[in-house]
């Protein structure tokens, strides 16, 4: 039976504002799915509170739209529980990098086998146009009055400091390129970070689709190899006239969480179930 | 010959009382004896002052009590601090060679502890095997008991039994030289059946095992973390994952995420990482995601006493997070009841779709109890989900479907060919947010209704003594063994006092309290806190006010003579 | 003529209802009316459905009301969800080239509202213009009021005013041509003193300015951000600093560091937040740190409905965070109360060094009130801090001296030469870690006697009406005016109803509570949320139980026609 | 008047274990506050909960003792307040890089002119021996029963990965070097971390003082620069058998949170008065 993205329309309303970045990165999520031939009951999606959050809503497919910022532990949970299905984290930035900092750092520690994809507009959407952890210096807001005066959080620095194995970032105005690397995020073995530029019409008139699409080009294996941590660190940093997309880093050699857990190699927790003479053996320990 | 012996192991952490006291009361329990046991510590890892202490008794005891009849004192500190606990006809053993008493006190024997245990078990550390030894000659036991559990509990490490055992024989051969002495303080155990020597904690732990819980996750923190390192130690064996958070948020949204995922799980903690649990506790709630989550209480505000405890974490989770939804709150009393409360924290957490607290604290933890066999007989696991011959027949699976139970068909996700939702918004019946008042409206009404079927699974108040008595003491959780006791002494005494006891205390048994405290009974409240929290949920419940509180919250857990005291000051005469 | 007009501006989001209703809100309140506004919003940025509704009166108003007189349907949805609210007499504005309304209703009047708008101003963005002075026309009010408005409001833009005038000048002739088919429309105002048109966070903000405070953290969460914007846009001129925190957790102890660090200071969020902030609440709470923390309720559990209404964070505030300790709840009704309960709040939390929390609710935080004029002659500034003198002259400084008014003195670190310290743990006087059970119980003994003192300084619950009355409703918060009104309803119906108002909720007034409702009346609490949780607490304090319920809990505030229906359903015969 | 280290000893005993790292880390701060001429009312000190968080209760100083991970937020607060007060957190590993791991990377964002302090044992002290984020791969405990096997969090590279402008480490071994460290980082505008090597002499066998001994060797300005933000990154990834430590990165150009905060130009706002004719104005604009 193949799988056509049909297969993962569903008719609940989308919320989101008329030509938002986030359309064009819910399409590659279910294109990327189409792909590997999965289907809507198979993968699992897991997002926080946020105006990306609410992507889960917008497709078939299991669920779990938790808090704003704490989609990463429920998700790494979902995963180490069922350890086959393949996970998807959807996030902001405000809520994968603000509210969720923590859980990102230690997310990639784990490196648990997820994907995690955050919509990064670079302010909070649904709060109605705050800075975000990843906003530039000088983008005036309500509150930021005298504009953004904090450094710039750059995921991919952070995750690569963390050595994350799976670093990449697309953009929200190139769609097909954006499918493959969710593709490849997802089949690949370990924590993955897919960080997607995408433009937020409501809030952010500088960042553009126009303003990215002036800036943006690929990393293209062959001039550049994603398999250097230190040159992946260097290329990370790179932003201004121009803003690599692609692959930064990938390392095939380091062990996921499920590859080390002694439990877990013998297949998913869920398909397992409890000898009852063994809690037999732990209660005679007692005496 | 008298019924019971209090026996205290004092020190500076890091000088081993644990270990003593551990074996002390398991030779104990198993020469035939009922034994209580709890541990004082400091919140530091050596130094200080600590202890451990142990009641031996031919009837079941259930909490500590005083005067002490041994006092095993290993430092100068613990000399100068529990000497004035110690009986009379009582002994104090400590090292002759590195501290000083002064006096001429019969109490004190001294013997070259450190000394003897280098000299016979070639090691200072058996010192507290000395001690030991000595303890059981005083108390007139048999050697063989510390040998066979020696051996057993040391079973790998040949020379260890070894030297402690050379060591302990020393510090017993000592005393039997001064026989005579102390013919007083000699206790002859009951024939009984075998029990298992437990603690709270470990009770617990074991419960979850029992459950197939699968998945544990939290961040240390006092008294808790020993749930989480005894489950460490047996995930292997149980296809179970013990996850140590980044902090308590993760751990309550990992604990959230398993069990979405399918299994069994559950987290554990204190007040302070309950406090950062409180908005996921609501995420369960409203995504009606199963969850057992221990709260280990201790003293607060804030970081407080991390080493202590105290019962002042009720009505705080009682009401903890945003908006409203059902919750099950269990307080066990005893090893045994926690190990069975954990068992029906897991299946209620599943059947109704709730977030189920235990509620424990660092007594109840930390403390060791003689407990009859744990039956399994009883104990199956219903995993409460849709079943799949039913979800194969299914249009459209509705995982928020609006129920006479309130609890909706619950569904593993990637099994069956379902798509299964799980929602933090205010959603449709299908998981999807909406806004819609009148959706929302049954949604709450949906969830509230669980509460009715709740309510018929826990158990009634428990009465204790007489029911037509003058007065009434009211308790809950740790308390249980201390107020039972004080009863049965009131009683004694003269004065008629029965007690009522809530162990299940969310859904509130409203009906039955109301019932017990309309029989004009003058009742207080018996609590390890400062406001008499279970006090002011009766009044909430059932309008009934008490007459007098009896309240301890410096850290310390209640022992039955100081209910006893407190009653008297505050109940006879009104 | 009638005594007051309802008006609605309903579209999607991104449709400027916010401006319009504004705009409407501040010429009606200069015209002299008494003003009511209430915002209702979905979640998202653009599209969806939201209202704005204004109520104009000749006597004061703090609750919305029905039937509609005047509907400003920005599209075709706002026809078809509205129409049915709008009075026979009443009118509905649309757009005739865009929307389609069937049948033969007169109350529909359609003006080509986007082509005007183009047509006379010169932009679309002025179609809502076009509906404003349609909507002046046809209350019959003066067009000069509009222009002075609009003239003063957009000062800097004059293009913006050109256009906007002749856009609403459009309307507002198309209306006037058709002058007597509308008549009983119109309403003339009452010569009044000049009011301010100003929303609940609006007032909290202000006063917060009013008090001193100088630094305030927050977190974005609806429907609190109202706060954090308003300030921001104040902080230069007050010397103040606004954080945008990088979470919740960061939030209140950004501002407990700032309060430590010696100015006032506040956070605020919702109960999604607030769960975030419990422990450090509690930390506020031990360490005696002055802390003013908004609440702002939205419904619950978890993300629940984020742009809605509900009061039910009540019991989960007052029994928030591990063990026990002091803290204040105050609940204002209407942006007058907001105003001077903030700057109470200041003066609180520094006099008794206690976190106070003003409990306010969506419905409160975005509802524009009509006010007289804040008069700041009675609000004073004193931070309650040591003397420097006092300082100077003492031999060593007790942070947590034990007092008998629990408060010790308290000063600001690096002045006067002391070392100022404060603590999470219990502590002794000193703010040094102890673990001594009589100085634990001592210091939580000193931090509970500040309820004595608080209790004194907190106002009596509020009569409303006849004392005497056979029905009691009582309620708290924002739903305030709006039972007011019900309970004149009431007894203009007949029914012979008093109401109680609980303004200041904790310490609670138990005495007080206890006497009302000992007289017999029968009584019943009007609550936006699904328990009934001021009745749980009137009955924890009071053990009285109410006869009835009015409880909504849909995420929507209550109208007063409401609680009236609810009334009779619910208490006329019992 | 000067000042002398004796003007720091108070007599609240000390509950570490003897041996414990932390004791020269104390006499460190002590004896760089001496060094600044600082006094005690002088200065404030800001810590978590775990060992090294009852740091400020053994030494005279105003101090701050909050809850366990969230020191820095209350620490940049007290500095906003009060501007012109030297502000030193004193944190453990579990404390600033576990529970307080989102405050961290927002913290140096920021680059609120505060001293961060980490005494980085590898393990949970205070709560017995548990991993904490920084403790190596394959370290075995209670909990982690197989071994650790997460990726270790290496402050020093998150911190560079947010271009925090003072980077260094210390070793607890080594009082002289630590002690001119934090002189340097409180004197220096802006963020600092010093993470200081501190073994646990109860929980952790493997890092000692001698094993630590055998492998710091200090960075010295001529042989290393510590000017160049990715020559820093690299040069925190050494580990192993040689550790460096000292200054990684020093950047002055990058203006602090004080520097740029409009309000906090005029002086510190705890001096500062309100004029209530100011709240007259905002009340006349609501007619
Ligand atoms: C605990 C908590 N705090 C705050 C909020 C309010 N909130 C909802 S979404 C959001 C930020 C949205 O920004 P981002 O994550 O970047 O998502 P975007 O809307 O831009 O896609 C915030 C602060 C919340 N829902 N929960
Ligand atoms: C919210 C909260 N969670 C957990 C704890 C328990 N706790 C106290 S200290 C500590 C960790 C200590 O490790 P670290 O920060 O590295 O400090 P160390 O003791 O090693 O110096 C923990 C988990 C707490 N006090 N508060
Ligand atoms: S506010 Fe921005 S991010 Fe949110 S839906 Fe609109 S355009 Fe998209
Ligand atoms: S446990 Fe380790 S870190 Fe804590 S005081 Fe002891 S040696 Fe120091
Ligand atoms: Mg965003
Ligand atoms: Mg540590």
């Amino acid at each position: 039976m193949t799988v056509k993205i049909e297969d993962f329309q569903n008719d609940f309303s989308i919320a989101w504002c008329p030509g938002c970045g986030n359309f064009p990165i819910l399409n590659a999520v279910k294109q990327a799915l189409v792909d590997l031939k999965l289907r809507p009951h198979e993968v699992i999606l897991v997002s926080g509170i946020g105006q990306a959050a609410k992507l889960p809503h917008y497709m078939r497919c299991n669920f779990f739209n938790g808090l704003h910022g704490r989609a990463l532990p429920v998700a790494t949970a979902i995963r180490i529980a069922n350890s086959k299905a393949p996970v998807i984290v959807i996030g902001g930035d405000g809520d994968t990098y603000g509210e969720g900092g923590n859980h990102f750092l230690h997310a990639v520690r784990r490196n648990i086998n997820i994907t995690l994809i955050t919509h990064n507009n670079q302010v909070f959407g649904l709060t109605r146009g705050q800075a975000s952890p990843t906003t530039e210096r000088g983008f005036v807001t309500k509150v930021q009055t005298h504009g953004v005066f904090l450094t710039p959080l750059n995921p991919l620095t952070i995750a690569l400091a963390l050595e994350a194995p799976f670093v990449a970032r697309g953009f929200a105005g190139d769609g097909k390129h954006l499918t493959a690397l969710i593709q490849e995020a997802i089949t690949f073995e370990g924590f993955s970070l897919v960080d997607v530029l995408q433009p937020c019409v409501s809030y952010d008139r500088v960042h553009t689709f126009q303003w990215y699409k002036d800036r943006v080009y690929e990393l293209k294996e062959g001039n550049y190899e994603p398999s250097d941590l230190m040159a992946a660190i260097q290329k990370s940093r790179e932003w201004g006239d121009r803003i690599p997309t692609g692959i930064f880093y990938r390392n095939p050699e380091r062990l996921s969480f499920e590859q080390h857990s002694p439990v877990l190699k013998d297949g998913p927790l869920v398909q397992r179930r409890l000898d009852i003479s063994r809690v037999q053996k732990v209660i005679d320990s007692f005496f | 010959m008298a019924d019971e012996r209090n026996i205290m192991v004092a020190g500076a952490a890091g000088q081993g009382m644990q270990t003593i006291g551990f074996i002390l009361g398991k030779v104990m329990i198993r020469a035939g004896f009922e034994v209580f046991a709890m541990q004082d510590n400091e919140s530091r890892i050596r130094g200080g002052h600590n202890f451990f202490q142990i009641r031996i008794s031919k009837k079941p005891v259930r909490a500590s009590s005083t005067p002490l009849h041994v006092l095993i004192a290993l430092n100068q500190e613990s000399i100068e601090r529990h000497s004035k606990e110690v009986d009379p006809s009582g002994i104090i053993i400590f090292d002759s060679e590195k501290c000083q008493v002064s006096g001429e006190d019969g109490r004190f024997f001294g013997l070259p502890l450190e000394r003897l245990a280098i000299e016979e078990g070639g090691n200072r550390i058996f010192e507290n095997s000395v001690a030991t030894g000595a303890t059981l000659a005083f108390l007139g036991l048999d050697f063989q008991k510390l040998e066979d559990f020696l051996k057993a509990f040391f079973a790998e490490k040949a020379d260890t039994v070894e030297g402690n055992l050379k060591a302990a024989m020393a510090g017993y051969d000592a005393v039997v030289k001064k026989k005579d002495a102390f013919a007083e303080l000699r206790i002859n155990p009951e024939k009984s059946e075998p029990k298992m020597f437990i603690s709270g904690h470990e009770a617990v732990a074991i419960g979850a095992l029992a459950a197939g819980c699968q998945f544990m996750s939290a961040y240390p923190m006092s008294p808790s973390t020993s749930i989480m390192m005894y489950l460490a130690g047996k995930a292997d064996d149980f296809d179970m994952v013990v996850e140590q958070a980044e902090d308590e948020i993760a751990a309550i949204n990992l604990a959230i995420g398993a069990s979405y995922g399918g299994v069994r799980s559950m987290t554990a903690t204190s007040g302070g990482g309950f406090s950062l649990m409180v908005e996921a506790f609501g995420l369960a709630g409203v995504s009606e995601t199963p969850l057992v989550l221990v709260e280990a209480q201790r003293p607060g505000p804030a970081t407080g006493l991390p080493t202590r405890t105290e019962q002042a974490d009720l009505l705080f989770v009682l009401h903890a997070s945003q908006g409203e939804f059902p919750r099950v709150i269990l307080a066990p009393g005893t090893a045994r009841e926690a190990f069975y409360d954990t068992i029906k924290a897991f299946d209620l957490a599943e059947k109704y779709q709730v977030p189920v607290v235990l509620l424990t604290d660092q007594f109840l933890a930390d403390s060791y109890f003689a407990e009859s066999r744990f039956d399994l007989s009883d104990v199956h696991i219903d995993r409460h989900l849709l079943e799949e011959k039913k979800a194969k027949a299914l249009k459209a699976y509705k995982r928020y479907e609006i129920t006479d139970s309130g609890v909706s068909p619950r569904a593993i996700p990637t099994a069956f060919g379902l798509e299964v939702v799980a929602d933090s918004h205010e959603h449709d019946e299908y998981g999807h947010i909406t806004e819609d008042p009148h959706m929302r409206k049954q949604m709450v009404d949906k969830r509230a209704r669980k509460m009715k079927g709740l309510a018929g699974e826990l158990g009634p108040p428990e009465r204790i003594g007489n029911q037509k008595s003058e007065f009434l003491l009211v308790g809950w959780g740790s308390t249980y063994g201390a107020m039972a006791e004080a009863i049965e002494i009131l009683n004694k005494q003269g004065i008629s006092v029965g007690g009522v006891r809530l162990r299940d205390l969310w859904p509130f048994p409203t009906e039955q309290m109301t019932e017990i405290l309309s029989d004009g009974q003058k009742w207080a409240a018996v609590e390890n806190n400062a406001t008499g929290q279970l006090a002011r949920l009766i009044q909430m419940e059932t309008q009934k006010k008490p007459e007098g509180m009896i309240l301890k919250y410096d850290g310390r857990p209640f022992m039955p003579g100081e209910i006893v005291e407190n009653f008297r000051k505050e109940m006879v005469g009104k």
